[in-house]
């Protein structure tokens, strides 16, 4: 066990932030400190093309596709570097966490030739198709349709159904999404993984407004959308399985790069608390405390989990971290919003929010998207601490 | 002794639940959007026909002469409905302070159309830092001859884009003054803002060397503060009653999702996780009731309990009402999230209510000092 | 809705008033303030006594069984008075609050004849037997066994098992069971009510020492006790219905008593928050205020049970009353011993505790005893919200 | 940058889990019936044969010269198992103050007996009203020609009724120097307490005109302060650790119980509310493990993270630790309040440990301090 880094990862380091300073002072000065979702969507697009020219889009996946085959701490060290020079979130975030990881985990040669490295490269744009509007937490209660028509060279998926809470769907080229394959199959059984072109007559992306009034989460239907039969990954049937994979990716290197906006969101909170005299507060301190030791313990989490992937182990604290993460932020918005006090609730003429409301108000969702923190619990209560499976209804 | 609600009472309770049962989504809604942020049609119904801004007036101002315990019934079917009208505004907090700090004369020329549904009353009695009043006032009244003079800010003043008349709480000398102000006066800017709660607009509204009348002076020159304590006591119990009433209501609203909706093969309902929170909620709500009906009572029975009931409904009953809007956004899952369902509403009222007239943090300050336990800082809101 | 006492309330209430004055700083002066459960045993049978020799120790009850037909007003303002005199915890409770109302509303005329008067003269004392070592939350797994054996005026019943958490049973003359007495039956079915004597060779109590070190709680063991036949409330096999009516009880009248303790105990600890300062530390401060709201809604709750149960109904906030108050002190109990800091862990030398620590290490049978929360929680969900029943395994 | 322990760190732990393995609830009762209220065959074992007291210290005197890491594993281990024993005031406490404090011949002269187990410290830092050190020390020093004079009250020393050395923290001219006492010396009342936690005995030790050498003063005159609060972080990271490994164990009891116990006809782990609760638990016991480790290797590498990692440690683990004693008692039912099963004994010491050397709430009050983030008032405890 030790904290400390090599010299050849200190000069890493050093380079990677010469770098990052380079470009967040220079062309991409207007980027730095951007905290939102998904604004300035073109400048975040180019933003996205220049860390995969530089080949800091993926570090960690192999120089073959487009990365460095950086280690673990290479991996921690930019994730740290790149929050310390302020520069935005990964808008490139579910290519390059979530499809890219499952296509290099369960993926054939001719599929990782083909998607990595314009993922790699920020060329090319995910989003991901699980949730379904009768779903709901029920994640395998999927009710989207495919199934293989046409022959030889025309062989094709073709899609029907809907899919909800696809963020991102308006700008993405390709989709990942759970499907059903095998007529009248249910639950798990059935399912397949599909790799689908969003840009297609058969796809319509529809916004849906959130009580933020902002619209970063989709409803997205298939209507007799295609793809190529080469498009699923791993077997057909096999569907749940991979996506239970592309799950577990969520609890890679990306929570240090999520974190780094959260770290963001508390200095603003202490910004506005020591302007505001709020600081003095001891109610407010103590929750500052807190907030300022669950950050960290995210962080110190974060590095047991990569030290044991690395190692080839799920360690328990993996099944803990959304809902430790969730819940964190959750309590962050509030004390946001009882540091600001009123001043909090006045908004902008057309209902938008600077960063401490927008976290009070966006934070809700984060204990329902992603496996409610319900889901979350039934999952550390069964698969980590082993207690029994609830009576499933028929 | 009798704690429960005489039949009158509840007369008075299912006569407005009836009458706001057709007040849905859609119609909240549609009075977000319109002027001023309510329906006015529904205004002028309460107001005129239904007599309700009169119901806790005395008969000399052509009131009903009933209580704060019917006003607050009122409030809580409003808060069920999260209703979007200067009500609360004019009724309750307006009502209060001219009952409070006004003479005989000034009540008769104030309450008398507010009696009839013909009076909206914009209380400008916090100042632009927000903070609960009297702390942070920021307007001052010097005089100037046989008149005076106003100058300063105030914010978040509760429809005072749409009020008839403002009442002003402003230093004076070393005291406190509440003046009173028809809307157009010249010097008066009213600066609506685009607030996190849709149902309840407020304003900023700022006073450019406004001359007034010594007669808009409502009572005793800087006699203001003590009144203001009591009209501000009054209205936190009317609030705590509206939070109690949107409580239940959202309380009510998610369990009804919860038994419909299927997951699993199951209702949502019968998961025994979703249950306990949903027990959790309902013993809050419960503990609300009694914190508010109990508050209601003092408010009409006894002077001397009122500070201390004010405080504790207010802090409770606003917690209460967060809890449960914040559990139903939870409880919907990704519906409740959205802009279309109404959990959010729900949700933001919460907050604004508790942020209203001094936070729960704030009460429970108050409240011990109420008690002659010491004093620490008082909190900043 | 009113909060004011009429004249001849008012009336009452200085009667009330004066007797215990007389009582407290005259002959029962020793007891004023006794704040425990059962220590002082011969005094506090005593004390029962001289409550029964005035009429006060059962004032709600019909005149005929020693009583004063007292109103609800009435009985709150004993209840007032009986506080505000530092009048000692009443350790005939499981008689006066619990046997005797069931008795009242399910006995027979004879059986009210014989067993109420005693309550009321505060000369007979007694426990329950519900609850038993296999049966945990699930109160009708009840195991021990009662069967009519002998003919005519021998005729008896005879009870062999085990009950567990038997407060009071080391000096109780009568127990109020459930036993099942239909062979072979489960769950609520086959179950009766008896009153058992205590004072017999088949009776057996070992006291079971808890975490405080005091032993409030027994193990009672019945092996071939006997009870006259005729001492069943209601008909054999509706013993449910008639346990179920005593835990309404529960929410009763006595609540208003139960809370006299709570506000003694909520005062000593602002004593104590006085005289070391504690008092003003912001953090303490809002604990103490929401102790004090707790306390004050548990108040007005009673209330209104009082008055909707006057008007023949039960309201829901009935069903969350345990539960609240349960949650509420264990939190005292904690907000003691953080005013007190380390002197609170410094027990007397044979491990027992000043008021306060006694508070922290007790509170924490609150939320198991009578029903543990989640049983609570359950019964709210189910009774008072409708929500569905968990499935019950086989 | 590994945050995994090592193959050899592994083998410490996996050796002291398998000693401390038949260290059953009739052991633990065993000994907290001993005198001194610990097992003397145990704790020779610990501090002889095995070396666990020299585990950390450096080789010059006599100890393995492995790191806090290891250190805290141990603790972890005794932490499960709840081990009664003074190792925690000898070889953390007491090793960490003379490691800090003390100029090389003493440590030497005090070290080289806790490295053969044969050295039981007493440290009295804390004044009698219970407040974390320094805060409210009344021992004082004073000179008297070329010895010293120490007089003055010092309480919660743990173990102190047993120890062979008193280490003694105590006000001398504007400072505070720490002194070294052997048991028995004249005007040293030793007065040990009935403590709540059965398993960490603590004594009140009252000092009347003791006479010392000048060199039994630690380091130099009124210069102890500082490398106080060094050596209070480490026992902080280092009773973090131990309270980790209770909770993890408390937390396993539970969940066994749970899956054994059968109501209703289900397992008692089979129903949601109780799964849930579990589920939070473990997610505090992760967390916990996550601030504790990272504390012991900024106790080894990082000493100018230490005070931080050491606040966040010492309050996180704590209140962790406590939440799942507390769960355990209530998920147990009504056998988790009695006096024969073990939970009550996790409780009481989860109490304990979140008293000790800061509550807390008192440790992310320094840890806004650590952070440059102003000052409220320092609380009581």
């Amino acid at each position: 066990m030790q904290l400390g880094f090599t010299p050849a990862e200190e000069r890493f380091r050093s380079e990677a932030a010469g770098w990052l300073e380079a470009q967040l002072s220079g062309p991409f000065r207007d980027l730095r400190g951007e905290s939102t979702f998904s604004a300035h969507l073109e400048r975040r697009l180019e933003w996205e093309r220049a860390l995969g020219a530089a080949r800091y889009g993926c570090i960690g996946w192999p120089a073959a596709y487009g990365g460095r085959d950086a280690t673990l701490a290479e991996q921690v060290i930019f994730a740290e570097e790149y929050a310390r020079a302020g520069a935005p979130w990964r808008i490139g975030h579910m290519g390059v966490e979530l499809a890219g990881p499952t296509i290099l985990a369960f993926g054939t040669d001719a599929q990782k030739a083909r998607f990595l490295p314009p993922i790699a490269r920020g060329e090319e744009f995910w989003c991901q198709g699980y949730s379904e509007p009768n779903a709901g937490s029920d994640l395998a209660n999927v009710r989207t349709r495919a199934v293989l028509s046409g022959q030889g060279a025309q062989r094709r998926w073709v899609i029907d159904g809907q899919k909800i809470w696809t963020s991102l769907a308006q700008f993405a080229d390709w989709c990942f999404m759970l499907v059903r394959t095998e007529e009248g199959s249910r639950g798990h059984k059935g399912l397949s993984y599909l790799l689908v072109p969003m840009r297609q007559p058969g796809v319509t992306v529809r916004p849906i407004r959130q009580m933020t009034g902002e619209a970063e989460f989709n409803e997205t239907y298939f209507t007799g959308a295609v793809t190529d039969a080469d498009h699923v990954v791993g077997a057909p049937g096999d569907g749940w399985r991979i996506a239970m994979g592309t799950l577990a990716f969520e609890r890679g290197v990306s929570t240090l790069g999520q974190q780094m906006g959260f770290r963001n969101e508390l200095d603003a909170i202490i910004a506005a608390a020591r302007a505001n005299g709020m600081v003095g507060d001891p109610l407010i301190r103590q929750r500052l405390a807190h907030a300022h030791i669950g950050l960290k313990l995210m962080r110190y989490s974060a590095l047991r989990m990569l030290s044991s992937a690395q190692a080839g182990r799920l360690s328990n604290e993996a099944y803990t971290y959304k809902i430790f993460w969730a819940s964190w932020r959750k309590k962050l918005g509030e004390l946001a919003v009882d540091v600001l006090g009123p001043a909090a609730e006045v908004a902008a003429p057309t209902y938008e929010w600077e960063l401490l409301p927008r976290l009070f108000l966006g934070s809700r969702a984060d204990t329902i998207y992603g496996g409610t923190n319900q889901i979350q619990r039934n999952i550390i209560a069964e698969r980590a601490l082993g207690l029994p499976k609830e009576p499933r209804g028929s | 002794m009798q704690f429960e609600h005489t039949e009158e009472q509840l007369m008075i309770r299912s006569a407005a639940r009836e009458l706001l049962e057709s007040y849905d989504s859609a119609r909240l809604r549609a009075a977000i959007g319109a002027p001023g942020g309510y329906e006015a049609a529904l205004w002028q119904q309460m107001g005129g026909e239904l007599g309700w801004c009169g119901l806790a007036l005395p008969e000399r101002y052509g009131g009903a002469g009933l209580g704060w315990i019917e006003l607050c019934l009122l409030q809580e079917e409003l808060g069920r409905r999260l209703v979007a009208s200067p009500f609360f505004a004019s009724a309750v907090l307006g009502a209060a302070l001219v009952m409070e700090c006004a003479t005989e004369a000034q009540r008769q020329e104030l309450l008398s159309p507010l009696a009839r549904g013909q009076m909206r009353f914009g209380c400008a009695i916090t100042g632009p830092g927000g903070h609960p009043a009297p702390q942070g006032v920021d307007a001052e009244i010097t005089s100037a001859g046989a008149s005076l003079r106003l100058s300063g800010v105030a914010d978040f003043v509760i429809h005072g884009d749409t009020a008839d008349v403002l009442l002003v709480l402003a230093r004076e000398g070393g005291g406190l003054s509440l003046v009173s102000i028809p809307a157009g006066t010249s010097g008066v800017h009213v600066i609506p803002h685009v607030m996190m709660d849709l149902t309840r607009p407020m304003s900023r509204i700022e006073f450019q060397d406004v001359t007034l009348g010594a007669d808009a002076r409502l009572g005793a020159p800087g006699a203001a503060a003590l009144p203001l304590e009591r009209a501000l006591d009054l209205a936190r119990i009317a609030l705590a009653a509206e939070a109690v009433g949107a409580a239940e209501r959202v309380l009510e609203m998610t369990g009804d999702y919860l038994k419909q909706r299927v997951q699993f093969g199951r209702p949502l309902g019968s998961f025994q996780a979703l249950k306990h929170r949903m027990a959790d909620l309902m013993t809050e709500v419960e503990a609300a009731k009694s914190a508010a009906w109990y508050a209601a009572c003092a408010a009409q029975e006894r002077p001397e309990e009122c500070a201390e009931a004010a405080a504790i409904a207010k802090s409770y009953c606003c917690d209460a009402f967060y809890s449960c809007a914040a559990g139903s956004v939870q409880l919907h899952g990704g519906i409740g999230f959205t802009w279309e369902h109404d959990a959010h509403l729900y949700f933001k009222r919460a907050r604004a209510s508790a942020t209203l007239l001094g936070s729960p943090v704030w009460q429970r300050e108050r409240l011990l000092r109420v008690l002659g336990l010491g004093a620490a800082a008082t909190p900043a809101f």
